[in-house]
């Protein structure tokens, strides 16, 4: 490649149109059209029934993400990140887990946390700013939402090198969401490093969305991001994000492998992010209509629906009871997000550390003791304990 | 004169810099076509293209470190960290090398290099995008460390800092982004403050309020409100963290007497602390109360709908003022 | 009794700790066969295990990232990062991870990782490894910071940090590792001093000078160099340096009207300006100078022949307390 | 690979024999028996000469080693990084480059700055205390020393960068070195993000010394560090780094492509760290003796000796010659090194910005005024100026 004087590379492919194009070898087990294909690799161990729950979790998270999307329009949410069109990528690993397995979420994973049993509600409380995440881990194994880009694939290798040491390799795994761009992050490269070292149990289920905000894929790699895997040492394959059933197939070996010793791999689910970045953004700045209306053509919703209408598998009725419950879900969300209380304000000095310090407990005293100075008690009550 | 935001202050002082020195760049995440989260660098990259406006994998540590490179080659790198907290990933290049490279080489080496960090809260964000780290970098010997609080500064201080041969940490109050000032666009850097120096910004006589960045447009309104109530606040917007611009707030505290700091970062070993225990060593006789802090708590930034509580506003400025008094 | 020196204390401590909690794990670079650069966790690999006793990567920000994973998973790491300056790699996830979880998860969950950092000076060591950046995480709330300054502290402190279930991080006096003193290895934690507490290393009546980790020896040799003058010196080593053990320092200064704060960081923005703020506050009227400070200058850590003019030694110290006396 | 319950997998290769054997597809133009074997894609375009001045610079810079070691246990210097057993890849390196090229090393590219053009006695300096590290970056197109592991290889590319910015790619090209514990390293890797990203003519050595002072290669990669740079989108190879002419012609053809716009290379030069990680250190807590003894078969100098011995290309003379010049550069580097002076105290202040500000003029002047209150003006003089 040849190069103008004074005119950097990445300038000749600045203007190029993303290429949209799956690659060959990307594995799909359902066509957009709906036509199911199979692999040779991946079997497919599940019923109808079992297709139908996944379009039906499909057609749920997309709706409780449209729902959100109002409520930040209507200034009940600071800002919100949408998942449209990453449904597929999102419910088919997120189906594909054990009970024991442990999830490690970006800001974006909403189908994965539908899929750990995660009231949508939650998620919406950090989206308020009603709270930083404030679910239960353990209990849903699902660790909280992380920000920083690429800093929860270190905590996700760490967890996977306790399961070693807790002696329960066969049982559990872990499985750990970044996106294109995260792979840029020197973190992320220094969890594929220490991964395939320690063999640990970790999957990297890497949604490649095409963009980070406003910089598409190119900005991160010029070649299909699934190969960086080899080269530390570990298998990578690509698979397209757009279909549930192959990103169940793929996910649910790797976390097998990943159970039975053989350590780490990267997945890299090949998907488009259809909506803005967040609600804040602006994608008309930097992107082609065009692009999105092909990427439309895949829709990981349209195709299940399609395999399951076109042979007779699901009627009228099954779409429409699904209708009925997205309906109702999205009004729940909404509902509970409109009533939602803001935290009383000395709740901010709460969990801090184990116990207070005393210099923290002095400045919410000072702090209390300000408040009261201006506020009647029935300005309403300043502490949690109050509040209930 | 021209009315404009804070962030078209900022875009207007890069153009000119883009425009006086074919050595400047600008670097960073999503700062070309869609011209930086905050559209400060909006139009820059159609207008000095992609070789001089770079939209750059996302990586901190790699933005500071190439920029380094890009300087040690004769460039005039200016980077763009997306918010305050996203600049930890880039601290070791900030600190070891950054800040260092001219002491380590015995002057040979200048890098000329300016991080531009949007910092602070207000804006009802989530976890990382309200942080105010500017002490850690004041801390750190080899840096200079400033914040605009206005449109008018912002466009004089950016070029001030893009001119200066040390690397410059230059912060932002995010939330004013939109605040309208005056702004000369005209007029060069000759006559302007430089950027090391405070600016008393309401004179006074009573007690002298130290602010900067996003604080000042309270600080004023503090002073407003008090001058109703018969209370003379001198405001100091300090525009440069570090270097401190000493002579500028001892000439005020000992006039005034008194002296209330304020920030939104935690006070709890904040630059507070340091002009705090600066001001007390340059002016003990004149202090009739001690410095007091008005910041924020020994507490990570709260979830947003709890952060009118964690920020300074004016009751609290106002508090801590009446409390000098009462010493 | 026993006598040993400071690394052998924390070693000491650091296999209790194994011993005590199948949970507690070491990792680190070069932690396993070598036993860490300075010793400190010589044997432990061979006695407890590759598992528990985990050479890693070279990667700071791995180091602590896994840690925080390990954690999640209820192990209790305690992370050797082999020099201060190379703690800058892992900062992001010390400061936006580690020190917030707790926070973010409203209590659910607890990191209790402790990070060993061998900090300071005086050994003629090359770039980097002289730093002391205890300011930048006391200023980050959700961390316990501290400083250990004997072999006996060492012994306990380090074993009472791993049994925290906050996250520590740990600063170890590097140029005291080989000095010696009377360790009770035998004895529990129970009466001991806990952490977050200072302590009245000599008891004095003129002046109270505070000091924590390598420049507690110094504090000493001036407080005896100083009594032979006829003058009282009282020196507290703080050991918490965040949070601080305000009622210890604050009785001490009321009682002797005079403070001097000493460290290897530099002052401007260091841990000394946060005392001399909170001093200065809480014993205003009691104060009969401003609170000096001696510490480093307001330049990256030099060379290592200029290192002497760089510290803190005694005769600056004593200077300082001279000049709260002629103030 | 299963895995005892408890225990993690690292332990299963924690106690093997450090793999010495070379992988096939090593590039390899000189034995270590000293046969010259050549290679289809490495034609050599060394005369003799060319190749016995290979062999004056590999003897030079180990006799300076040699010397710096020595010194420091005369307690002249505070520490030193001995480079020895790695001299044929950084003789056969950096003799490779072209003046204009530039050269980003870690603080053991000893033999390399050899080839710059630096006076050892500048490195010195740094292991003495005296200095930072003192010479004109630009002058010799060798910047300073990096001490934190890693940094420079984003130096590096960002200097490639303003080359094509220059309009130099074609006149101009960079070369960073780094070692193996280096590579897990987060900035390592973004550096390899960017590389290719932008095609910044940038040349990656890795001295691959088998060693990151007590930590094997095992605990960083589980496959060849060359194999890294393929899953970023760049080439990657590797040499023996004991054979000064496969070191020479592999780093000649990167550069080349480099500057012609191929973008990066990286390069593995495989060999071994012969002596301690530096004078603190004490190999023998954490590895084999008998590991040593391997490596001595493959010395870098002896195979050179060999060929130029053997085929009659160099007589005893010739080898005389060296020797005494070898000799003579170790009596001067240690006089200088004997007789150099501390800088004097207040010259710590300069150099911090480009002019000293406010604060630490004051600094400054109090702590003159502070040593004056001691010293009377025969205890030496306090500031540079005065010491002229
Ligand atoms: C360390 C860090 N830098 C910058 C940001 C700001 N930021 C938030 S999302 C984002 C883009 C992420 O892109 P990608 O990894 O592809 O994930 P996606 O948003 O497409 O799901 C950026 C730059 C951040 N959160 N963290
Ligand atoms: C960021 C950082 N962490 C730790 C160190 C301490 N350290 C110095 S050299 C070294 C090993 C480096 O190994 P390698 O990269 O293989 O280079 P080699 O010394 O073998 O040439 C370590 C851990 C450092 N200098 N920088
Ligand atoms: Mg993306
Ligand atoms: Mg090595």
């Amino acid at each position: 490649m040849t190069v103008e004087p004074g005119i950097a590379p990445a300038a000749a492919t600045a203007n190029r149109e993303p290429s949209s194009q799956p690659e060959e070898g990307l594995i799909q087990l359902l066509t957009p059209e709906g036509e199911l294909i199979g692999h040779p690799d991946y079997p497919l161990d599940l019923t109808t029934d079992d297709i139908k729950d996944l379009y039906r979790d499909l057609v749920l998270v997309r709706r409780i993400d449209t729902e959100a999307i109002a409520l930040q329009r209507q200034g009940e949410l600071g800002i919100w990140a949408s998942l449209l069109g990453q449904e597929a990528a999102q419910i088919g690993s997120g189906r594909a887990l054990a009970p024991d397995d442990m999830v490690f979420p970006t800001y974006r994973e909403h189908g994965v946390a539908w899929c750990r049993g995660i009231d949508p509600v939650k998620l919406l409380e950090l989206y308020r700013g009603v709270s930083h995440g404030g679910w239960a881990p353990e209990e849903h194994k699902f660790s909280l939402y992380t920000i920083v880009i690429g800093a929860q694939t270190l905590h996700a290798t760490g967890y996977a090198m306790g399961i070693q040491r807790d002696g329960r390799e066969t049982s559990e795994a872990v499985i750990v969401y970044f996106g294109d761009g995260a792979t840029s992050q020197g973190d992320v490269n220094e969890a594929f490093v220490w991964a395939p070292v320690f063999n640990a149990p970790v999957v990297f289920f890497c949604q490649n969305n095409q963009w980070a905000i406003s910089e598409p894929m190119e900005k991160q790699s010029r070649v299909p991001l699934y190969q960086r895997a080899r080269g530390f040492g570990f298998p990578g394959l690509r698979v397209d994000g757009n279909d549930v059933l192959a990103c169940y197939a793929v996910t649910k070996k790797a976390m097998q492998a990943a159970r039975e010793g053989q350590g780490p791999t990267l997945i890299e689910a090949y998907t488009y992010r259809m909506g803005a970045h967040t609600t804040t953004d602006d994608p008309t700045r930097y992107r082609l209509a065009s692009e999105l209306e092909m990427w439309k053509l895949r829709d990981p919703i349209e195709r299940v629906r399609a395999y399951l209408a076109r042979g007779g598998l699901a009627g009228p009725e099954f779409f429409a009871e699904v209708e009925a419950e997205a309906k109702q879900t999205g009004a729940r969300v909404r509902e509970a997000c409109r009533t939602m209380a803001d935290p009383p304000p000395l709740a901010m000095f709460d969990h801090v550390h184990a116990e207070p310090t005393a210099i923290l407990r002095q400045e919410r005293e000072q702090y209390a003791a300000y408040l009261e100075s201006f506020e009647g008690p029935e300005n309403g009550p300043a502490n949690e304990e109050a509040a209930r | 004169m021209t009315k404009l935001t804070l962030s078209r202050g900022l875009n207007e002082g890069l153009r000119k810099a883009l425009e006086n020195d074919p050595k400047v760049l600008i670097m960073g995440e999503d700062v070309g076509k869609l011209g930086g989260v905050f559209r400060v660098t909006d139009g820059l990259q159609k207008d000095f293209g992609e070789a001089r406006v770079i939209d750059t994998p996302l990586a901190e540590s790699g933005i500071v470190g190439t920029a380094i490179g890009l300087a040690l080659r004769g460039y005039r790198p200016v980077c763009e960290i997306q918010f305050d907290g996203f600049v930890f990933p880039a601290f070791d290049q900030i600190v070891s090398q950054l800040a260092k490279m001219r002491y380590r080489s015995r002057g040979q080496v200048s890098l000329p290099i300016v991080i531009r960090i949007p910092f602070g809260g207000g804006i009802g964000a989530v976890e990382h995008h309200s942080e105010s780290p500017e002490a850690l970098f004041a801390h750190t010997p080899g840096l200079r460390v400033v914040a605009c609080s206005d449109a008018a500064d912002a466009f004089t201080m950016i070029q001030q800092s893009v001119s200066s041969d040390d690397p410059v940490i230059f912060f932002e109050p995010k939330r004013r982004y939109w605040d309208k000032a005056e702004v000369d666009t005209a007029g060069g850097l000759a006559g302007a403050l430089p950027f090391d120096r405070a600016r008393v910004a309401v004179e006074g006589t009573d007690v002298t309020l130290l602010c900067y960045g996003p604080l000042v447009r309270t600080a004023l309104e503090a002073a407003a409100a008090a001058r109703a109530d018969g209370r003379s606040i001198e405001v100091i917007d300090l525009r440069s963290l570090s270097p401190l611009d000493t002579g500028t707030i001892t000439a005020s505290v000992r006039k005034t007497g008194r002296c209330v700091v304020t920030h939104e970062a935690p006070v709890y070993a904040g630059l507070g602390a340091e002009i705090a225990a600066r001001v007390t060593e340059q002016c003990f006789y004149h202090l009739e109360a001690p410095v007091l802090r008005v910041g924020g708590f020994s507490i990570p930034y709260p979830p947003s709908r709890l952060e009118d509580h964690y920020l300074p506003d004016l009751d609290r400025i106002l508090d801590a003022v009446d409390r000098t008094f009462g010493w």
